[in-house]
């Protein structure tokens, strides 16, 4: 096991007033960093097969956000979900090792990186549809409801996903069900090559919220306490039956959509403007002004965070193939 | 067991109201299942008898109804959607078929989604090509999901208890002609296993394997060929996928010759299927006579009655093929 | 061929200014009556198939939406749209026939009253399908763009329509891309059995327009005079490159949804105080309190009306029945 | 005419910017088509040679990009949709099955629809289950769409070049491993004709039918299959909606055996239809052995390489099956 520390939202303030919610925090921001940069270089080795979407330069929208959350919340994520799943708390081997195509990893290594859920830590799953997992937030915030439960579902998804009818039936039917979720837009400008500005005439997703008559707000997605402060009170809002809110998270991805990106839809300019916003660096420098967290524990929790990637894909690496044997088995559940 | 005449409508309400009263983790959700009672009247009461919570009249999304639907069953629930026709299961296609089919599997088996999804098939209504449409063969195709297709009140009491205690999503594909039929039909809850064909009746000349509406139009017509002297076995194939064969084998055998009956169009129509499985099997060596299809014609279904009529088997077509395959083979 | 006098909407001042266009209006909306209270009457007797979705009480909202539409604009309807297909000028013997199963129908018999098209007055077709043809009208606009030509299309959609992802995507494809395209959404304040407060949280349908980027307005739907101006200015607007509108037009079906409809979901309080607000008879009482049409004029058109209804219907019942043998060479347009 | 090798997806992108030159109403829209040049890189550089409005990039909303089309080629234009992922037609079926495939009879004749929609099929990727569906019988069923599914680079562009003029709305289903594959294409533009299948190679013992990539699995199939003394004639389907059995009722009754491949699972895939039609014709009594499928496993498509390998066949699985199919008949 090598899940992160459980992120603590602060009950009032902001994480980066509180030492411990900080040093969780930082530790969900440097370990999802790494994990991402450890995928990377697997692939760019060959070690690793299929597709991946990287979230390097996102972290702070789904450490923020899960920060606001239970244990027993849950998420619906995406394909690019690797940073929901770390922040949620899943077992970072488990995610290694079903990446590298093992029968120890989190789907036997039938669905690999854009299939990922984890239901011990509330992660109903990644989606390798766009949109496709903001209906099944729904109905999941519908059972809690139903059930008299009093946990909150957050919906993660892209500017892009904004455009799928799927979105618009999704956030509609929360709406009028006062259903107990939270949609949060992970706005990175693009959808694959396509930007916001092309993609819709809205100049903020939160706008959108409008069609379903619930409130929209939009936060600087780089900052882990902003992205947390939303998120915090959406939350509350849909624990005590107010309904449903849309988040929009403003934010960039650094890397390409996935391998075979080019990046011919983005200047270098660009690119480099937000990786001078990084998130890692603009939390540990506010937890560092705030001397909340000194420079010795940045260094140490770095150092630790690599140890732990590097544990888990050792460990992965190690586990047995996923096996063609359960295949058909796999595909029913049995009736009892 | 005590059973009573009632309507196939009524025997999937009745369905449904027992598992309910059984189990508080379902409920139905769909357009005007509420105080409407459903375009076809099936929920009927049962809004009076449950409330708009757990009978839950949706806005016309289809995709954010089953969506809703895959994520309820996600965390614990048992939803029964309702598709008021089942042509408008395409909008939905996504959370059918690329999420309810494949979640268990691709997560590896660490959830599932026992969720049933019930829509009326077919044509017979004047309702044209975006209402009456057989897409059965779309569903059985899919791995993942179970699917079948009650043509009787019993079965359709039986196959929707069996689907709603199954821990998998099943597709229950109704017939909007059968809705007013009626049938002896058990008081109690029983199941009827997914998995296993029904004999209807037996006979000796040839068999007749149906679906849907097609079973009871192949009733009618095997009254009518023992007029004629010949005596027909009937399959109705019930569940489609998955589907066991050895039934429809052994009587094949018996027969060795075989008409394949069905509403939807015959190209890579479900039928196809029982007429490859039945061309690889054992009971190939057995036939007498080529197998022969009768299915829907290749076109969208027609609004003129008499169009549409044209455009799938009626009785007297299935007697006249029926009495083709066994005079000239 | 029985149609109406074409629609004249005045390039300014309302239609009740203006003789022939008043008098071409209560022709359109006395038309639409008469053919909605006849199909009534023939189901009702057993003489018609299938089932139908009547307009009755929604007549000045197709009438004032055409009076705006030149004869080469474009419209798309709905299942509920006969009188969009008089209003835009089709022949009503045709249409009767289609209902009657006849070959002379406009679909010979093929598609009944939910997929009646009529290609000489730019009637694209109704739609079985709820939102069916809202992604339809898009692209015959962005035809129009791309071919630079200066049509507009007009897509009718109920209020319930506006749930359907199919909406969604449709304004947005149109707003970014600045179709001449104009959403007319006729609020009848029910989708079948689900009322708009229960299937929506916005005040006004047009409320949805800001997810958008576009304009949105809302009219009395029973006011030829305020459909006509508020639609002639969003094709005006449509016609010269600003893009698409969504024009919501508040009205009131007076009859069920379909013939199997119990009318449990609205009490007849409501139904009868919407029955005061008869479009048709505000009209005449407009135009006869401004002078503008008499009342022997109305007694007369409304005599002529019924009288081509009634020679509709003689006709229609007198051609031939729709041909079984043409069923699999309709399939496929014939390759050249 | 002037031949050159090229790979699969620059025949397409050719057959496009050939069709683009010679009809200005003829375009394309998809997602990441432009700029980005296609998330296969088919579109390449047609955005640079063509503009946005003619490559037009659209936001992810493939319901919305299908019905423009629809609209756009009901008024008279020739639109080419890529949908990015076979898997997501699902997002847009009501538009593909409800209305483009059945407008044009459903309003007697008075407009049609002629649209292409293309779009990357099967597996082989490691993209799992909601990337690699092969989705063709779905389409073949529906009447009024016509499906082609081109093996080799040759077909892709002559296929495409017959879906542009063709006047009704044809599915092009092109399989992703194949798109960098080369082979011979003429530079002038051609047709191959929507309806016919292709004889690939003649042999005696048996013939192979196939599609997609299956066709060239089948081919190294039967290379080695001539090393263990057993010659196989193959035949590429080629064209699934509308198909003409000629072809395959001559061949089958010639070897007397037929095994029938195919990547998508078993259960009501196409191979069905082929196999029954097989069942039902004249070339029945030819047989020697009973027809035989080998298609993919009744599974959504798996992540793991190895996995992913076991769900769908191999050449090492056509060469078995087709031995045993010889050898034990
Ligand atoms: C329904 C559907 N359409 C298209 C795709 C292909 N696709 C995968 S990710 C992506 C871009 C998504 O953009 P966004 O929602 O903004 O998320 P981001 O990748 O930026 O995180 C696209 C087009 C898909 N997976 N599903
Ligand atoms: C996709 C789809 N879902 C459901 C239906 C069944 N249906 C037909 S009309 C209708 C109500 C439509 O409401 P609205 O859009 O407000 O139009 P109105 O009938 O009020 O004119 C419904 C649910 C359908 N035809 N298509
Ligand atoms: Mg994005
Ligand atoms: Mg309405």
């Amino acid at each position: 096991m090598s899940s992160i520390t459980p992120l603590i939202g602060p009950e009032s303030g902001l994480i980066s007033d509180s030492k411990p919610a900080a040093l969780a925090a930082l530790e969900s921001l440097l370990s999802i960093r790494s994990f991402e940069e450890a995928v990377d270089a697997l692939f760019a080795r060959g070690l690793m097969h299929g597709t991946m979407h990287l979230s390097i330069g996102q972290e702070a929208s789904a450490t923020g956000v899960c920060a606001a959350l239970t244990s027993t919340d849950y998420i619906t994520s995406t394909h690019r979900g690797h940073g929901h799943c770390i922040a949620k708390g899943a077992d970072i081997t488990r995610m290694m090792a079903e990446l590298l195509a093992k029968q120890t990893g989190y789907c036997r290594g039938r669905g690999g990186s854009m299939h990922i859920a984890d239901a011990a830590t509330g992660n109903l799953g990644a989606n390798g549809i766009v949109a496709g997992g903001i209906p099944i937030a729904a109905g999941a915030a519908l059972a809690q409801k139903m059930q008299g439960k009093k946990e909150v579902i957050v919906s993660f998804f892209g500017d892009g996903a904004t455009n799928e009818g799927a979105f618009h039936e999704a956030l509609n039917l929360s709406a009028i069900w006062d259903l107990p979720v939270v949609f949060v837009c992970e706005d990175n400008k693009y959808g694959m090559s396509n930007s916001t500005e092309k993609s819709m005439r809205v100049e903020k997703i939160s706008e959108r919220a409008a069609a379903y008559g619930i409130e929209g707000v939009t936060v600087d997605g780089n900052d882990v306490d902003a992205v947390f402060a939303a998120t915090r009170t959406a939350v509350a809002k849909a624990r005590t039956g107010g309904g449903p809110t849309l988040v929009e998270a403003e934010t960039y991805r650094w890397k390409g959509h996935s391998k075979s990106d080019k990046n011919l839809y983005r200047s270098k300019e660009e690119i480099d403007e937000w990786k001078a916003k990084d998130p890692i660096e603009r939390f540990q420098n506010l937890c560092l002004t705030k001397n909340i967290i000194t420079q010795a524990e940045i260094d140490e929790l770095t150092a630790r965070v690599r140890e732990v990637t590097r544990g888990a894909i050792k460990d992965a690496m190690a586990a047995p193939d996923s096996n063609p044997d359960e295949l058909l088995s796999g595909v029913f559940k049995a009736v009892s | 067991m005590t059973s009573r005449i009632i309507t196939y409508a009524e025997a999937i309400r009745e369905a449904i109201g027992q598992a309910m009263e059984s189990d508080p983790n379902v409920f139905m959700l769909g357009e005007d299942i509420g105080i409407y009672g459903g375009a076809f009247g099936v929920s009927g009461d049962l809004f009076h008898r449950f409330g708009p919570e757990r009978i839950r009249d949706t806005p016309i999304s289809e995709l954010g109804i089953v969506g809703a639907a895959v994520g309820a069953a996600l965390v614990g629930m048992k939803p029964i959607v309702e598709i008021q026709f089942s042509d408008f299961t395409a909008q939905a296609m996504d959370q059918i078929v690329n999420q309810a089919a494949k979640i268990h599997f691709m997560i590896g088996g660490q959830l599932s989604v026992p969720m049933v999804l019930r829509a009326p098939s077919g044509s017979g209504t004047g309702a044209a090509a975006q209402h009456s449409q057989s897409l059965e063969a779309w569903f059985a195709h899919i791995p993942g999901l179970k699917v079948v297709m009650p043509s009787n009140a019993r079965d359709a009491k039986g196959l929707l208890l069996a689907a709603i205690a199954d821990p998998n999503p099943v597709i229950v594909l109704e017939h909007k002609l059968l809705y007013k039929t009626s049938g002896e039909v058990p008081e109690e809850m029983y199941m009827t296993p997914i998995g296993v064909p029904d004999l209807v009746q037996e006979g000796t000349d040839l068999v007749i394997v149906a679906t849907g509406v097609m079973v009871s139009r192949s009733i009618e017509a095997a009254h009518q060929l023992k007029e004629h002297g010949i005596s027909a076995s009937i399959i109705d194939v019930r569940t489609l996928s998955p589907l066991d064969m050895t039934l429809i084998n052994q009587v094949v055998s018996a027969t060795g010759r075989v008409l394949l009956v069905q509403e939807a169009p015959k190209h890579v129509g479900y039928m196809a299927e029982i007429a490859a499985r039945i061309a690889e099997g054992p009971s190939w060596k057995q036939l007498k006579a080529p197998i022969k299809r009768l299915c829907g014609l290749e076109i969208p279904i027609p609004y003129a009655p008499q169009l549409e009529q044209a455009a799938v088997p009626q009785v007297a077509d299935i007697v006249k093929h029926a009495t083709q395959l066994v005079k000239e083979n």
